[in-house]
């Protein structure tokens, strides 16, 4: 850890826009000149409201939504297409009943990206074993199917896969949103600790300002396109500086 | 999924039992001793049904029975060999349509929405005066009937899948698209092209039979169940067995494909309803 | 403004499809083993004759150009002259189209009479009712009996015991209403059991669907009757996809329902065309598909239109 | 006090393809006039099921075993279709969690105002009610369709309807879980000043601790299809006796300082398929003894509040496993 560290994201004035053309209304700006740094190690959490754009933001620093403005870098270079970049990034989604593909067994499910780097499969099916082991699940999980699973253990299935490849960078877009308060908090210890583990930076998108703050190192709060406030997560439990920052706030009470 | 068909209630129960005995007469037919279907002058001309000849016979004193399971066999065959090879190739169209959007699926689109613009018997006699009458030009029909079905129903499946988790998440892994497809989309849509395919099995079958009652499908000798309706009804007021016969097997025949393709779907989407207090 | 936003792509896209079918139509004519010269002429022909036939008809200039003098010819309305009768193509389509309308209507309108009642009430039938199996089995039946073996399975019994009703022996709904209704009351009941069965499966699977949609549990809950119910949350947002194979069947219909029309000698387009292929007149046949074509698209168009109509969210880019 | 809702015993299992569904297991509850009750749980803790019975708007695959349950002192499950019908249509509102599917997509809100508010209601009444609800610009919102409003916005259509015809029992499941939750707060002002106007009783159906403690009165916590404790808001949040009550305060983030850790309550809720023979929380129970395995544990009155606990108030200091 010499110098400061290049970061894994490096987005520079991103501009979204949507539509445009024939027969069509006006373009819609959904992300408007946005600039934001990831560390390695470090989780930014990401809030705002649905529509404010943060969702989108997300797509660009996974490379699925190309900006239509603006410089995308990882690791200190330019992104190019998302198969040069395999393994080392990942996603981890809402709604745990479509995380996993319903008709694969939960090991082929996590040991996926690692069938694309081209892993033997001797390697793959230890590292599964040690990943599930590693997310509190157990590698007899591999054999299960996900229809079998709760709610939580799907999401830890997920985010096993996520891991595998030792990514460092990885999304998480309202990965807890669905889950039940008690679930969900072991889920959130769950990311706090393998973080601590691997360190990857990571992107953390929700709507619900209590589960962002309590993961996060830094909170970046999207208002319409815009970061309205980006700061210090700890800020957060005690009195941000924007209004709209506030307002979020107050639905914690 | 087998487990789940017989679950379901008396009529889809049925409709798949009376498919299954189809299948199998038209399969085992020529083997059972129900008679020569192409031997002249067997009994009588045009006599009514009798024990020896459970469906009477034809014009030509053939025994009208072989002839009907002859005509499953060639009215199943046909209709299923078309259906199947649209159903693949709807399949793989319907999945690059849904799975990549843009130029493709516009591409797709516009052409199922073309196919989909010839009504069927119609698109029959353009392609018979093209082709000639016969077997390949039903089939042709066939497939240009029921293609636009399993693109739009395949495109409408992926397109709601292409935001799913674990779709996304292979993308992001670096997965090829063919890998996408082949691994995570088609194991999740392969029920929707079932029941899509014994509904298009329906429809090939009347349009098939239709083209043999106008002389455009199988040729003579060979009979399907609409050639031999064709050729029974020049003597329905005086032999009306001929078409009531050969007319109850093919309704029976489509409606078990029909009652099929219900209860898959039954067992795939459940439709609860509810009460109104 | 909404409704134009989001009805000019579809204006579009019709225009497009309308030019596929055209092309694809073009092709199939000029693709008849022999050729032109051989279907106008017949087998026997002089190479001098070919060569004549060739130059009239523009066939030696590259397929591209063909193509576009053929669809210049089509916009003037010039859908070429009958092989046979040397007559204009279109003027035999437009005498035969009222007959195949009159019939398409007559079908449409008992399988909307019998179909929509029975569909509603199996969708809102309580689950275990025994109305909802005899709803399943009409459907199933319906769909599963082919028009030709309804058509000559009525043509058997209303011959054998001449009821008021009568086979063949077209006569002009001007000249003799009454004995025309005699004559296209069976074709139209053989064309409209299909329907019956189309419309009602769907009826009850789109009421089905909207039975469980939260607004109805609003409407329950604000203590509605349950006719109240029906007739203003369910009828409406179950309508769209009964548009759909309304808008599907009277296009095929219109296009001329070969079969019936040939069984039951009925002069109409379905007729005309079928006796086209049989003459080896394929001006007609190409004609009649295109027609037919053009017809379905613009229903289908309508149908578009409809659904605008029906659902405010329809083209408000928000679903 | 005179009691709005009562409810004994009441069991509802659900039918479904592999099996029977157990959701509510012997609830007990009373609800006084006026009182704001919150009624917290996880999903499948049975909450909404029980939110429903009260208007007896169960989907048709679920069915009530035993028990019954009184509204305005009608046993809802065995009145007469018409009865029921103008039971919901007088004295209960329903306030639903997504309220773009619960209105209809068809038609204009001011069509739906009416037929909440009877036929007799003018554009007029409409606006003012509208208004009531806090819409600034009712004449706009009475015209529009459903898909035209923003969720607070539409949820407050929602609201005004559930409190057309003064009811006296509103019936709120997770009324905000589906806004952004920079208005969240408002709309769940907007629903207790319309209950405090007409005073009614509210019910308020949520997974959301923060939230209910700062409206309700009374709080129950449900847990595998029963009321594992109920009582005072402020006695029951503050100072829980049941343990599920307690770790799920300690799993929910919210309250937690900077650099603190959760304490998630392991495993997952049970799925009943008959009658709880034991205490359904003794699988995830961090306390829990020999006898809570073979004991269905009955209401105890503990420290003010109801309990079901074998063990309530008989450990003073519970025992905490280590994370």
């Amino acid at each position: 850890m010499t110098a400061p560290l290049t970061p894994v994201v490096d987005l520079d004035r991103i501009v979204v826009t949507y539509g445009g053309g024939p027969f069509r209304r006006d373009g819609f700006q959904a992300v408007k000149g946005i600039s934001l740094q990831i560390a390695p190690g470090e989780t930014v959490g990401l809030v705002g409201e649905s529509g404010s754009g943060k969702t989108t933001l997300g797509r660009v620093c996974l490379g699925l939504q190309p900006p239509s403005a603006g410089e995308m870098r990882f690791c200190g270079e330019a992104f190019g297409a998302l198969r040069q970049r395999r393994g080392q990034l990942s996603v981890v989604l809402q709604h745990p009943e479509w995380a996993l593909n319903p008709r694969l067994k939960c090991g082929r499910s996590v040991e996926e990206p690692l069938v694309v780097l081209g892993t033997p499969a001797e390697e793959r099916r230890a590292r599964v074993a040690a990943m599930l082991e590693n997310v509190g699940l157990g590698a007899s999980f591999a054999e299960r199917f996900p229809g079998q699973l709760s709610g939580g253990q799907r999401q830890r299935v997920a985010i096993a896969r996520a891991l595998i490849t030792e990514p460092r960078f990885i999304v998480f877009d309202e990965a807890v949103s669905a889950l039940d308060v008690s679930v969900q908090a072991q889920v959130l210890n769950l990311v706090r600790e393998l973080q601590d583990q691997h360190g990857f930076g990571a992107l953390f998108i929700s709507h619900d300002l209590a589960a962002t703050r309590y993961i996060s190192h830094r909170i970046a709060v999207m208002y319409q396109g815009e970061f309205v406030e980006v700061a210090e997560a700890a800020r957060f439990y005690g009195e941000p500086e924007h209004p709209y920052s506030r307002k979020l706030m107050a639905a914690i009470g | 999924m087998f487990s789940i068909l017989w679950r379901l209630d008396r009529l889809s129960r049925f409709g798949l039992g009376l498919l299954i005995f189809l299948i199998l007469l038209g399969l085992v037919g020529p083997h059972l001793p129900l008679g020569d279907p192409m031997r002249i002058g067997a009994g009588p001309r045009l006599t009514p049904p009798s024990w020896q000849f459970p469906f009477g016979t034809d014009e030509l004193g053939r025994s009208f029975l072989p002839r009907v399971v002859d005509g499953i066999r060639a009215t199943f065959l046909l209709s299923a060999v078309a259906v199947i090879i649209t159903a693949v190739i709807g399949t793989l169209l319907g999945m690059v349509s849904g799975f990549f959007g843009g130029f493709a699926d516009q591409l797709v689109a516009r052409g199922a929405d073309i196919l989909f613009a010839f009504p069927a018997i119609l698109a029959g006699l353009l392609i018979a005066a093209v082709m000639g009458p016969g077997q390949i030009s039903a089939i042709a029909v066939i497939s240009v009937a029921t293609l636009p079905l399993f693109i739009r129903v395949v495109r409408a499946v992926t397109l709601g899948l292409a935001s799913r988790g674990f779709i996304v998440a292979a993308q992001v892994a670096g997965a090829s698209p063919w890998r996408v497809m082949m691994v995570h989309i088609l194991p999740n849509i392969i029920g929707a092209v079932i029941v899509q395919l014994t509904y298009a099995l329906s429809i090939g079958m009347i349009i098939e039979s239709a083209l043999s009652f106008l002389g455009l499908g199988v040729q003579p000798p060979y009979a399907s169940l609409g050639s031999l309706l064709r050729q029974g009804s020049a003597y329905l007021t005086f032999a009306p067995w001929l078409v009531l016969s050969s007319g109850a097997v093919l309704s029976a025949a489509i409606m078990s494909v029909n009652l099929t393709g219900d209860a898959v779907r039954d067992a795939l989407e459940p439709l609860k309803g509810r009460s109104l207090t | 403004m909404r409704i134009l936003f989001y009805f000019l792509p579809k204006l579009a896209v019709a225009a497009i499809t309308m030019l596929g079918v055209s092309a694809l139509v073009f092709l199939s004519l000029r693709m008849i083993p022999g050729g032109y010269a051989d279907v106008l002429l017949g087998p026997f022909v002089t190479p001098e004759a070919r060569e004549a036939i060739a130059v009239r008809y523009g066939l030696d200039q590259p397929l591209l150009i063909q193509y576009l003098n053929w669809l210049g010819a089509l916009f003037q309305g010039d859908l070429g002259v009958s092989m046979v009768t040397r007559a204009p193509v279109l003027d035999e389509f437009l005498r035969r189209a009222p007959v195949t309308l009159e019939l398409a209507l007559l079908a449409l309108i008992v399988a909307l009479a019998g179909g929509l009642p029975l569909g509603i009430l199996a969708g809102i039938a309580p689950p275990d009712h025994r109305g909802g199996l005899l709803a399943r089995l009409v459907g199933a039946l319906g769909a599963s009996v082919p028009d030709f073996v309804l058509g000559s399975l009525l043509i058997f019994v209303f011959s054998v015991w001449s009821l008021w009703l009568r086979v063949g022996g077209y006569v002009g709904p001007i000249e003799d209403p009454v004995g025309n209704l005699r004559v296209m009351l069976l074709p139209a009941l053989t064309l409209s059991l299909f329907g019956i069965a189309l419309v009602l499966r769907t009826t009850r699977d789109a009421v089905l669907r909207v039975m469980t949609e939260g607004h109805i549990t609003t409407a329950l809950a604000r203590g509605e009757r349950p006719i109240d119910i029906v007739r203003l949350h369910v009828l409406r947002n179950a309508a769209i996809p009964v548009v759909t194979v309304v808008t599907t069947y009277f296009g095929f219909l219109l296009g001329g329902a070969v079969v019936v029309e040939v069984l039951f000698s009925i002069p109409g387009i379905g007729f005309f065309i079928f006796s086209g292929l049989e003459n080896r007149d394929y001006a007609i046949v190409q004609a009649g598909v295109l027609i037919a074509a053009a017809v379905f698209i613009t229903i289908n168009m309508l149908a578009d239109l409809a659904y605008a109509l029906i659902d405010p969210r329809v083209g408000s880019g928000r679903h | 006090m005179s009691h709005i809702v009562t409810c004994e015993n009441l069991v509802v299992t659900y039918r479904a393809s592999n099996g029977p569904v157990r959701a509510l297991d012997g609830v007990d509850l009373t609800i006084s006039e006026g009182e704001t009750l919150a009624i917290v749980g996880e999903s499948g803790s049975g909450k909404s099921t029980l939110g429903m019975a009260m208007g007896r708007l169960l989907p048709a695959e679920a069915e009530r075993e035993d028990g019954r349950m009184d509204v305005a002192g009608q046993p809802v499950f065995d009145i007469a279709a018409n009865d029921l019908r103008e039971l919901r249509r007088d004295l209960l509102g329903f306030v639903f969690q997504n309220p773009m599917v619960a209105l209809d997509p068809t038609m204009r809100i001011g069509r739906q105002m009416q037929r909440a508010m009877g036929r007799r209601a003018g554009s007029e009444e409409i606006h003012a009610l509208l208004e009531r609800a806090e819409l600034d610009d009712p004449a706009r919102v009475a015209k529009s369709f459903p898909h035209q409003l923003s969720g607070g916005m539409a949820q407050r259509v929602v609201i005004a309807m559930a409190s057309a015809r003064t009811p006296r029992l509103l019936i709120a499941d997770e009324p905000t879980a589906s806004l952004d939750a920079s208005i969240r707060d408002k709309v769940m002002g907007t629903l207790c000043r319309l209950r405090a106007e007409s005073g009614a009783s509210l019910v308020i159906l949520s997974h959301d601790v923060h939230m209910i403690a700062r409206h309700a009165d009374r709080v129950a916590v449900m847990y595998g299809g029963r009321i594992v404790e109920q009582g005072p808001t402020g006695r029951v949040l503050d100072a829980p006796v049941h343990p599920y009550t307690r770790a799920l305060l300690k799993a929910a983030a919210g309250h937690e300082k900077p650099g603190d850790w959760l304490t998630p309550i392991p495993g997952t809720p049970p799925l009943l398929s008959a009658r709880c023979a034991a205490c359904s929380f003794e699988p995830r129970c961090t306390v829990s003894e020999e006898n809570c395995h073979t004991t269905r544990p009955e209401p105890r009155e503990v420290e003010g509040r109801e309990v079901l606990c074998l063990l309530a108030g008989t450990q003073t200091e519970p025992k905490e496993a280590a994370r």
